[in-house]
Protein backbone atom coordinates (compact mmCIF):
# COMPACT_ATOMS: atom_id res chain seq x y z
CA UNK A 1 0.00 0.00 0.00
CA UNK A 2 1.52 3.37 -1.17
CA UNK A 3 1.02 6.61 0.69
CA UNK A 4 1.67 9.93 0.25
CA UNK A 5 2.22 12.22 2.90
CA UNK A 6 2.41 16.24 3.14
CA UNK A 7 3.06 18.79 5.25
CA UNK A 8 2.48 22.28 5.38
CA UNK A 9 3.09 25.76 7.23
CA UNK A 10 5.00 24.89 10.43
CA UNK A 11 4.91 21.71 10.56
CA UNK A 12 6.59 21.68 6.87
CA UNK A 13 8.94 23.94 8.71
CA UNK A 14 9.67 21.98 11.66
CA UNK A 15 9.99 18.86 9.54
CA UNK A 16 12.20 20.16 7.41
CA UNK A 17 10.66 18.52 4.51
CA UNK A 18 7.22 18.83 2.54
CA UNK A 19 6.36 15.34 1.81
CA UNK A 20 6.94 11.73 2.07
CA UNK A 21 6.14 8.29 -0.32
CA UNK A 22 5.55 5.60 2.50
CA UNK A 23 4.97 2.43 1.88
CA UNK A 24 2.35 -0.15 4.37
CA UNK A 25 2.04 -3.35 4.15
CA UNK A 26 -1.48 -2.99 6.83
CA UNK A 27 -4.52 -0.71 6.63
CA UNK A 28 -3.09 2.16 9.10
CA UNK A 29 -5.06 5.47 10.71
CA UNK A 30 -4.39 9.10 9.39
CA UNK A 31 -2.99 9.11 13.14
CA UNK A 32 -0.63 6.40 12.43
CA UNK A 33 1.03 7.06 9.19
CA UNK A 34 1.99 10.63 10.80
CA UNK A 35 3.48 8.65 13.72
CA UNK A 36 5.12 6.03 11.53
CA UNK A 37 6.55 8.40 9.04
CA UNK A 38 7.60 10.55 11.82
CA UNK A 39 8.84 8.35 14.59
CA UNK A 40 9.51 10.10 18.04
CA UNK A 41 7.96 13.14 16.76
CA UNK A 42 3.79 13.35 17.97
CA UNK A 43 1.57 15.35 15.73
CA UNK A 44 1.02 18.96 17.65
CA UNK A 45 -2.32 18.68 19.30
CA UNK A 46 -3.76 21.58 17.09
CA UNK A 47 -3.31 19.57 13.76
CA UNK A 48 -5.70 18.83 11.10
CA UNK A 49 -5.87 16.28 8.61
CA UNK A 50 -6.86 15.74 5.40
CA UNK A 51 -6.87 12.88 3.08
CA UNK A 52 -7.14 13.74 -0.39
CA UNK A 53 -8.00 17.32 0.07
CA UNK A 54 -10.84 16.64 2.92
CA UNK A 55 -10.80 16.90 6.09
CA UNK A 56 -11.03 13.93 8.06
CA UNK A 57 -10.72 12.43 12.06
CA UNK A 58 -7.44 11.23 12.59
CA UNK A 59 -8.68 8.00 13.41
CA UNK A 60 -9.91 7.77 9.46
CA UNK A 61 -8.55 5.07 7.37
CA UNK A 62 -5.95 5.83 4.79
CA UNK A 63 -6.42 3.48 1.76
CA UNK A 64 -4.11 2.69 -1.02
CA UNK A 65 -3.08 5.63 -3.34
CA UNK A 66 -4.37 8.56 -1.05
CA UNK A 67 -2.87 11.63 -0.20
CA UNK A 68 -2.50 12.43 3.46
CA UNK A 69 -1.83 16.02 4.53
CA UNK A 70 -0.75 17.39 7.77
CA UNK A 71 -0.96 20.94 8.49
CA UNK A 72 -1.68 23.50 11.41
CA UNK A 73 -4.77 25.67 12.07
CA UNK A 74 -5.57 27.89 8.66
CA UNK A 75 -5.01 31.64 8.75
CA UNK A 76 -6.01 32.68 5.37
CA UNK A 77 -8.65 35.51 5.11
CA UNK B 1 -19.33 30.92 -8.81
CA UNK B 2 -15.47 32.13 -9.45
CA UNK B 3 -12.59 31.41 -7.31
CA UNK B 4 -8.93 32.75 -8.15
CA UNK B 5 -5.60 32.46 -6.33
CA UNK B 6 -3.64 35.13 -6.91
CA UNK B 7 -0.08 35.03 -6.53
CA UNK B 8 -0.36 38.58 -7.99
CA UNK B 9 -1.23 41.93 -6.07
CA UNK B 10 -4.48 42.29 -7.23
CA UNK B 11 -6.97 45.23 -7.58
CA UNK B 12 -10.26 44.34 -5.98
CA UNK B 13 -12.30 47.27 -7.39
CA UNK B 14 -10.96 46.44 -10.56
CA UNK B 15 -11.95 42.43 -10.05
CA UNK B 16 -15.60 43.48 -8.68
CA UNK B 17 -16.29 46.07 -11.28
CA UNK B 18 -14.75 43.96 -14.31
CA UNK B 19 -16.26 41.02 -12.98
CA UNK B 20 -19.83 42.53 -12.88
CA UNK B 21 -19.83 44.09 -16.31
CA UNK B 22 -18.55 41.06 -18.27
CA UNK B 23 -19.56 38.01 -16.29
CA UNK B 24 -22.96 38.61 -14.98
CA UNK B 25 -25.78 39.37 -17.40
CA UNK B 26 -28.79 39.52 -15.36
CA UNK B 27 -28.03 42.66 -13.73
CA UNK B 28 -31.36 43.97 -13.59
CA UNK B 29 -32.32 41.18 -10.57
CA UNK B 30 -29.36 42.52 -9.00
CA UNK B 31 -30.40 44.93 -5.83
CA UNK B 32 -27.66 43.76 -3.42
CA UNK B 33 -23.99 43.55 -3.68
CA UNK B 34 -21.93 42.80 -0.72
CA UNK B 35 -18.52 43.21 -1.04
CA UNK B 36 -15.86 42.19 1.35
CA UNK B 37 -12.03 43.07 1.35
CA UNK B 38 -9.25 41.64 3.63
CA UNK B 39 -6.32 43.78 3.54
CA UNK B 40 -2.87 43.25 5.10
CA UNK B 41 -2.28 45.82 8.13
CA UNK B 42 1.16 47.10 9.19
CA UNK B 43 0.81 45.66 12.64
CA UNK B 44 -0.73 42.21 14.17
CA UNK B 45 -0.90 41.15 17.84
CA UNK B 46 0.96 43.98 19.18
CA UNK B 47 3.93 43.95 16.53
CA UNK B 48 4.90 46.22 13.47
CA UNK B 49 5.05 43.88 10.32
CA UNK B 50 6.58 44.65 7.39
CA UNK B 51 5.73 41.69 5.25
CA UNK B 52 4.01 38.00 5.11
CA UNK B 53 4.00 35.05 3.14
CA UNK B 54 0.87 33.47 2.23
CA UNK B 55 1.30 29.31 2.12
CA UNK B 56 -1.60 27.28 0.39
CA UNK B 57 -2.38 23.79 -0.51
CA UNK B 58 -2.95 23.85 -4.50
CA UNK B 59 -5.79 21.82 -5.48
CA UNK B 60 -7.39 21.50 -1.21
CA UNK B 61 -7.82 25.43 -1.05
CA UNK B 62 -9.70 25.87 -4.19
CA UNK B 63 -11.98 22.61 -3.32
CA UNK B 64 -13.00 24.01 -0.02
CA UNK B 65 -13.57 27.04 -1.06
CA UNK B 66 -15.83 25.54 -3.77
CA UNK B 67 -17.88 23.53 -1.17
CA UNK B 68 -17.78 26.70 0.79
CA UNK B 69 -19.58 28.48 -2.46
CA UNK B 70 -21.97 25.70 -2.67
CA UNK B 71 -22.46 25.46 0.70
CA UNK B 72 -23.68 29.26 0.57
CA UNK B 73 -25.93 28.77 -2.05
CA UNK B 74 -27.93 26.10 -0.50
CA UNK B 75 -28.54 28.64 2.33
CA UNK B 76 -29.42 31.94 0.66
CA UNK B 77 -30.48 33.03 -2.97
CA UNK B 78 -27.13 34.12 -4.57
CA UNK B 79 -26.89 35.52 -8.44
CA UNK B 80 -23.43 35.15 -8.54
CA UNK B 81 -19.99 35.68 -6.03
CA UNK B 82 -16.91 35.84 -6.74
CA UNK B 83 -13.64 35.09 -4.40
CA UNK B 84 -9.86 36.03 -4.75
CA UNK B 85 -7.25 34.90 -2.53
CA UNK B 86 -3.90 36.27 -2.76
CA UNK B 87 -0.69 33.53 -2.33
CA UNK B 88 2.87 34.58 -2.35
CA UNK B 89 4.68 37.32 -0.53
CA UNK B 90 2.30 40.11 0.62
CA UNK B 91 3.13 43.83 1.54
CA UNK B 92 1.50 46.07 3.66
CA UNK B 93 -1.93 47.84 2.32
CA UNK B 94 -2.01 44.91 0.17
CA UNK B 95 -5.47 42.83 -0.73
CA UNK B 96 -5.76 39.40 1.03
CA UNK B 97 -8.87 38.81 0.20
CA UNK B 98 -11.71 39.32 -1.86
CA UNK B 99 -15.54 38.54 -1.47
CA UNK B 100 -17.98 39.42 -3.59
CA UNK B 101 -21.72 38.10 -3.73
CA UNK B 102 -24.32 39.66 -5.81
CA UNK B 103 -28.25 38.73 -4.83
CA UNK B 104 -31.48 40.28 -5.85
CA UNK B 105 -31.66 40.91 -1.60
CA UNK B 106 -29.46 42.72 1.03
CA UNK B 107 -30.11 40.07 3.44
CA UNK B 108 -28.78 37.39 1.16
CA UNK B 109 -25.87 39.01 0.04
CA UNK B 110 -25.12 40.22 3.85
CA UNK B 111 -25.44 36.90 5.23
CA UNK B 112 -23.89 34.88 2.38
CA UNK B 113 -20.61 37.48 2.52
CA UNK B 114 -20.18 36.89 5.94
CA UNK B 115 -20.57 33.26 5.86
CA UNK B 116 -18.07 32.81 2.97
CA UNK B 117 -15.64 34.99 4.96
CA UNK B 118 -15.82 32.89 8.29
CA UNK B 119 -16.07 29.26 6.55
CA UNK B 120 -13.25 30.86 4.28
CA UNK B 121 -11.17 31.76 7.68
CA UNK B 122 -12.38 28.16 8.96
CA UNK B 123 -11.62 25.93 6.80
CA UNK B 124 -9.64 26.77 3.70
CA UNK B 125 -6.01 25.81 3.71
CA UNK B 126 -4.13 29.24 3.90
CA UNK B 127 -1.08 29.92 6.45
CA UNK B 128 0.34 33.37 7.04
CA UNK B 129 3.71 33.91 8.05
CA UNK B 130 4.56 37.47 9.42
CA UNK B 131 7.68 39.13 9.04
CA UNK B 132 8.27 41.50 11.27
CA UNK B 133 10.46 45.25 11.52
CA UNK B 134 12.59 43.25 13.80
CA UNK B 135 13.41 40.61 10.78
CA UNK B 136 11.75 38.03 13.33
CA UNK B 137 9.60 35.85 11.41
CA UNK B 138 6.33 34.30 12.76
CA UNK B 139 4.09 32.27 11.80
CA UNK B 140 0.16 33.44 12.75
CA UNK B 141 -0.79 30.87 15.28
CA UNK B 142 -5.01 30.82 14.50
CA UNK B 143 -8.09 32.65 13.10
CA UNK B 144 -10.05 34.47 15.71
CA UNK B 145 -13.80 33.67 15.27
CA UNK B 146 -15.13 36.68 13.51
CA UNK B 147 -18.66 36.43 14.72
CA UNK B 148 -17.66 36.43 18.49
CA UNK B 149 -18.83 40.04 20.10
CA UNK B 150 -15.47 41.74 21.39
CA UNK B 151 -15.61 42.32 25.12
CA UNK C 1 -17.51 59.85 8.18
CA UNK C 2 -18.87 61.19 4.62
CA UNK C 3 -22.15 61.29 3.73
CA UNK C 4 -23.03 62.22 0.23
CA UNK C 5 -26.76 63.01 -1.07
CA UNK C 6 -26.42 62.55 -4.93
CA UNK C 7 -28.68 64.22 -7.21
CA UNK C 8 -26.20 62.12 -9.97
CA UNK C 9 -25.63 58.21 -11.17
CA UNK C 10 -22.65 57.49 -9.40
CA UNK C 11 -20.44 54.83 -9.65
CA UNK C 12 -19.99 53.18 -6.16
CA UNK C 13 -16.93 51.44 -6.90
CA UNK C 14 -14.61 54.30 -8.45
CA UNK C 15 -16.10 56.22 -4.87
CA UNK C 16 -15.18 53.63 -2.74
CA UNK C 17 -11.81 53.57 -4.44
CA UNK C 18 -10.99 57.43 -5.13
CA UNK C 19 -11.79 57.76 -1.41
CA UNK C 20 -9.60 54.96 -0.02
CA UNK C 21 -7.17 56.81 -1.90
CA UNK C 22 -7.70 60.44 -1.27
CA UNK C 23 -9.03 60.73 2.40
CA UNK C 24 -7.74 57.69 4.20
CA UNK C 25 -3.87 58.80 5.52
CA UNK C 26 -3.84 55.42 8.03
CA UNK C 27 -4.07 52.85 5.08
CA UNK C 28 -2.03 50.94 7.72
CA UNK C 29 -4.08 50.35 9.80
CA UNK C 30 -6.61 49.14 7.47
CA UNK C 31 -7.32 45.10 8.03
CA UNK C 32 -11.36 45.00 6.76
CA UNK C 33 -13.11 46.74 4.62
CA UNK C 34 -16.97 45.76 3.31
CA UNK C 35 -18.98 47.96 0.85
CA UNK C 36 -22.71 47.43 0.33
CA UNK C 37 -24.46 48.67 -2.71
CA UNK C 38 -28.10 48.93 -3.26
CA UNK C 39 -29.06 48.95 -7.07
CA UNK C 40 -32.17 49.28 -8.31
CA UNK C 41 -33.68 45.84 -9.42
CA UNK C 42 -35.67 45.96 -12.89
CA UNK C 43 -38.59 44.23 -10.90
CA UNK C 44 -40.00 44.63 -7.26
CA UNK C 45 -43.12 42.95 -5.75
CA UNK C 46 -44.21 40.51 -9.06
CA UNK C 47 -43.65 43.77 -11.28
CA UNK C 48 -41.87 44.90 -14.06
CA UNK C 49 -40.03 48.38 -12.85
CA UNK C 50 -38.76 50.66 -15.61
CA UNK C 51 -37.66 53.60 -13.33
CA UNK C 52 -37.89 55.54 -10.23
CA UNK C 53 -38.04 58.55 -8.04
CA UNK C 54 -36.31 59.01 -4.58
CA UNK C 55 -37.60 61.97 -3.25
CA UNK C 56 -35.95 63.03 0.07
CA UNK C 57 -35.60 65.82 2.89
CA UNK C 58 -33.21 67.87 2.62
CA UNK C 59 -31.43 68.50 6.32
CA UNK C 60 -33.30 66.07 7.53
CA UNK C 61 -32.04 62.93 5.79
CA UNK C 62 -28.31 64.27 6.53
CA UNK C 63 -29.17 64.62 9.95
CA UNK C 64 -30.44 61.18 10.63
CA UNK C 65 -27.39 59.34 8.47
CA UNK C 66 -25.38 61.62 10.42
CA UNK C 67 -26.64 59.86 14.02
CA UNK C 68 -26.61 56.88 12.45
CA UNK C 69 -22.84 56.29 11.77
CA UNK C 70 -22.05 58.51 15.34
CA UNK C 71 -24.22 55.15 17.15
CA UNK C 72 -22.22 52.78 14.18
CA UNK C 73 -18.96 54.71 15.75
CA UNK C 74 -19.97 54.20 19.23
CA UNK C 75 -20.49 50.62 18.85
CA UNK C 76 -17.82 49.51 16.74
CA UNK C 77 -13.95 49.94 15.96
CA UNK C 78 -14.24 52.46 12.29
CA UNK C 79 -11.14 54.03 11.03
CA UNK C 80 -13.70 55.73 8.54
CA UNK C 81 -17.08 55.34 6.81
CA UNK C 82 -18.97 56.44 3.46
CA UNK C 83 -22.44 56.62 2.94
CA UNK C 84 -23.44 58.16 -0.41
CA UNK C 85 -27.33 57.81 -1.30
CA UNK C 86 -29.08 58.57 -4.45
CA UNK C 87 -32.10 61.14 -4.88
CA UNK C 88 -34.06 61.94 -7.89
CA UNK C 89 -34.85 59.58 -11.11
CA UNK C 90 -33.14 56.52 -11.15
CA UNK C 91 -33.09 53.29 -13.49
CA UNK C 92 -32.58 50.04 -13.54
CA UNK C 93 -28.92 49.03 -12.77
CA UNK C 94 -27.96 52.04 -11.35
CA UNK C 95 -26.62 52.55 -7.48
CA UNK C 96 -29.21 53.41 -4.91
CA UNK C 97 -26.71 53.64 -2.17
CA UNK C 98 -23.24 52.55 -1.21
CA UNK C 99 -21.82 52.02 2.28
CA UNK C 100 -18.59 51.92 2.89
CA UNK C 101 -16.79 50.95 5.86
CA UNK C 102 -13.15 50.47 6.70
CA UNK C 103 -11.90 49.22 10.04
CA UNK C 104 -8.61 47.12 11.84
CA UNK C 105 -10.87 43.75 11.74
CA UNK C 106 -13.61 42.53 9.66
CA UNK C 107 -16.40 41.59 12.45
CA UNK C 108 -16.35 45.66 13.22
CA UNK C 109 -16.14 46.10 9.45
CA UNK C 110 -19.27 43.54 8.84
CA UNK C 111 -21.40 44.28 11.81
CA UNK C 112 -21.10 48.10 11.81
CA UNK C 113 -22.20 48.02 7.50
CA UNK C 114 -24.92 45.89 8.21
CA UNK C 115 -26.60 48.07 11.10
CA UNK C 116 -26.18 51.17 8.78
CA UNK C 117 -27.56 49.85 6.09
CA UNK C 118 -30.65 48.51 8.31
CA UNK C 119 -31.11 51.92 10.17
CA UNK C 120 -30.52 53.88 6.95
CA UNK C 121 -33.86 51.74 5.62
CA UNK C 122 -35.60 52.54 8.70
CA UNK C 123 -34.87 55.85 9.70
CA UNK C 124 -33.51 58.02 6.79
CA UNK C 125 -36.27 59.96 4.58
CA UNK C 126 -36.19 58.60 2.02
CA UNK C 127 -39.09 57.35 -0.43
CA UNK C 128 -39.50 55.47 -3.44
CA UNK C 129 -41.91 55.92 -5.93
CA UNK C 130 -41.52 52.95 -8.62
CA UNK C 131 -42.70 53.65 -12.38
CA UNK C 132 -44.12 50.27 -13.85
CA UNK C 133 -43.58 49.21 -17.22
CA UNK C 134 -47.25 49.81 -17.58
CA UNK C 135 -46.69 53.51 -16.93
CA UNK C 136 -48.40 53.08 -13.90
CA UNK C 137 -46.93 55.01 -10.77
CA UNK C 138 -46.99 53.05 -7.21
CA UNK C 139 -45.47 54.45 -4.02
CA UNK C 140 -43.06 51.54 -2.19
CA UNK C 141 -45.20 51.21 0.92
CA UNK C 142 -42.07 50.22 3.59
CA UNK C 143 -38.71 48.37 3.74
CA UNK C 144 -38.40 44.92 4.93
CA UNK C 145 -36.60 44.09 7.95
CA UNK C 146 -33.40 42.72 6.37
CA UNK C 147 -32.67 40.73 9.61
CA UNK C 148 -35.08 38.99 9.47
CA UNK C 149 -34.82 35.22 7.90
CA UNK C 150 -36.97 34.57 5.22
CA UNK C 151 -38.97 31.31 5.33
CA UNK D 1 -47.20 81.20 17.44
CA UNK D 2 -46.10 80.41 13.93
CA UNK D 3 -45.46 76.78 13.22
CA UNK D 4 -44.38 75.55 9.53
CA UNK D 5 -45.73 71.86 8.19
CA UNK D 6 -44.48 69.75 5.64
CA UNK D 7 -45.55 66.74 4.24
CA UNK D 8 -43.25 64.28 1.82
CA UNK D 9 -44.48 61.94 -0.56
CA UNK D 10 -47.41 59.88 -0.76
CA UNK D 11 -49.04 62.30 2.19
CA UNK D 12 -47.77 65.36 -0.10
CA UNK D 13 -48.99 64.17 -3.19
CA UNK D 14 -52.34 63.25 -1.70
CA UNK D 15 -52.99 66.61 -0.28
CA UNK D 16 -51.62 68.44 -2.97
CA UNK D 17 -49.71 70.13 -1.19
CA UNK D 18 -45.49 70.04 0.48
CA UNK D 19 -46.00 72.66 3.29
CA UNK D 20 -48.06 74.83 5.63
CA UNK D 21 -47.57 77.97 7.49
CA UNK D 22 -49.99 78.15 10.68
CA UNK D 23 -50.45 80.67 13.01
CA UNK D 24 -51.93 79.60 16.54
CA UNK D 25 -52.62 80.94 19.62
CA UNK D 26 -52.67 78.04 22.01
CA UNK D 27 -49.44 74.94 22.46
CA UNK D 28 -50.69 72.40 20.44
CA UNK D 29 -48.91 68.73 20.09
CA UNK D 30 -47.92 67.29 16.51
CA UNK D 31 -51.28 65.80 16.01
CA UNK D 32 -53.65 68.82 16.85
CA UNK D 33 -51.17 70.67 14.38
CA UNK D 34 -51.92 67.73 11.70
CA UNK D 35 -55.82 67.97 12.31
CA UNK D 36 -56.20 71.82 12.31
CA UNK D 37 -54.30 72.04 8.95
CA UNK D 38 -55.97 69.45 7.49
CA UNK D 39 -59.91 69.15 8.80
CA UNK D 40 -61.26 66.06 8.24
CA UNK D 41 -58.88 64.22 7.06
CA UNK D 42 -57.28 61.67 9.74
CA UNK D 43 -53.36 61.18 9.63
CA UNK D 44 -52.92 57.78 7.85
CA UNK D 45 -52.25 55.58 10.98
CA UNK D 46 -48.42 54.61 9.91
CA UNK D 47 -47.41 57.85 8.95
CA UNK D 48 -44.09 59.01 10.94
CA UNK D 49 -43.95 62.62 12.95
CA UNK D 50 -40.50 65.02 12.83
CA UNK D 51 -40.43 67.91 14.67
CA UNK D 52 -37.13 70.04 13.60
CA UNK D 53 -35.57 67.17 11.88
CA UNK D 54 -35.59 65.06 14.82
CA UNK D 55 -38.52 61.96 14.62
CA UNK D 56 -40.95 62.69 17.68
CA UNK D 57 -44.52 61.10 18.87
CA UNK D 58 -47.64 62.29 17.96
CA UNK D 59 -48.24 63.72 21.51
CA UNK D 60 -45.07 65.86 21.44
CA UNK D 61 -45.85 69.44 21.68
CA UNK D 62 -44.89 72.31 18.70
CA UNK D 63 -43.07 75.64 19.84
CA UNK D 64 -43.11 78.72 18.27
CA UNK D 65 -41.28 78.52 15.27
CA UNK D 66 -41.12 74.65 15.03
CA UNK D 67 -41.06 72.91 11.60
CA UNK D 68 -43.42 69.82 11.73
CA UNK D 69 -43.32 67.32 9.42
CA UNK D 70 -45.85 64.32 8.22
CA UNK D 71 -44.64 61.94 6.25
CA UNK D 72 -45.06 57.52 5.21
CA UNK D 73 -42.94 54.62 6.37
CA UNK D 74 -39.31 55.59 4.99
CA UNK D 75 -38.40 53.59 2.04
CA UNK D 76 -34.45 54.39 1.07
CA UNK D 77 -31.91 52.04 0.43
Amino acid sequence: MSIKVRYFASLKENLGRSEDELTFTRLLTAHEVWNCANPGKPLPGNSLVAINMDYVELDNLVKDGDEVAFFPPVTGG
Amino acid sequence: MTIKISTQAFDPFHEVQSYQSTRLDNLGAIGATSIFIGTMRDFNENAAVKGMTLEYYPGMTEKQLEEIVIQAQCQWQLIDSLIIHRVGNILPHESIVLVAVWSSHRGDAFDANRYLMEALKSKAPFWKKELLITDQERWVASNTNGYKQKS
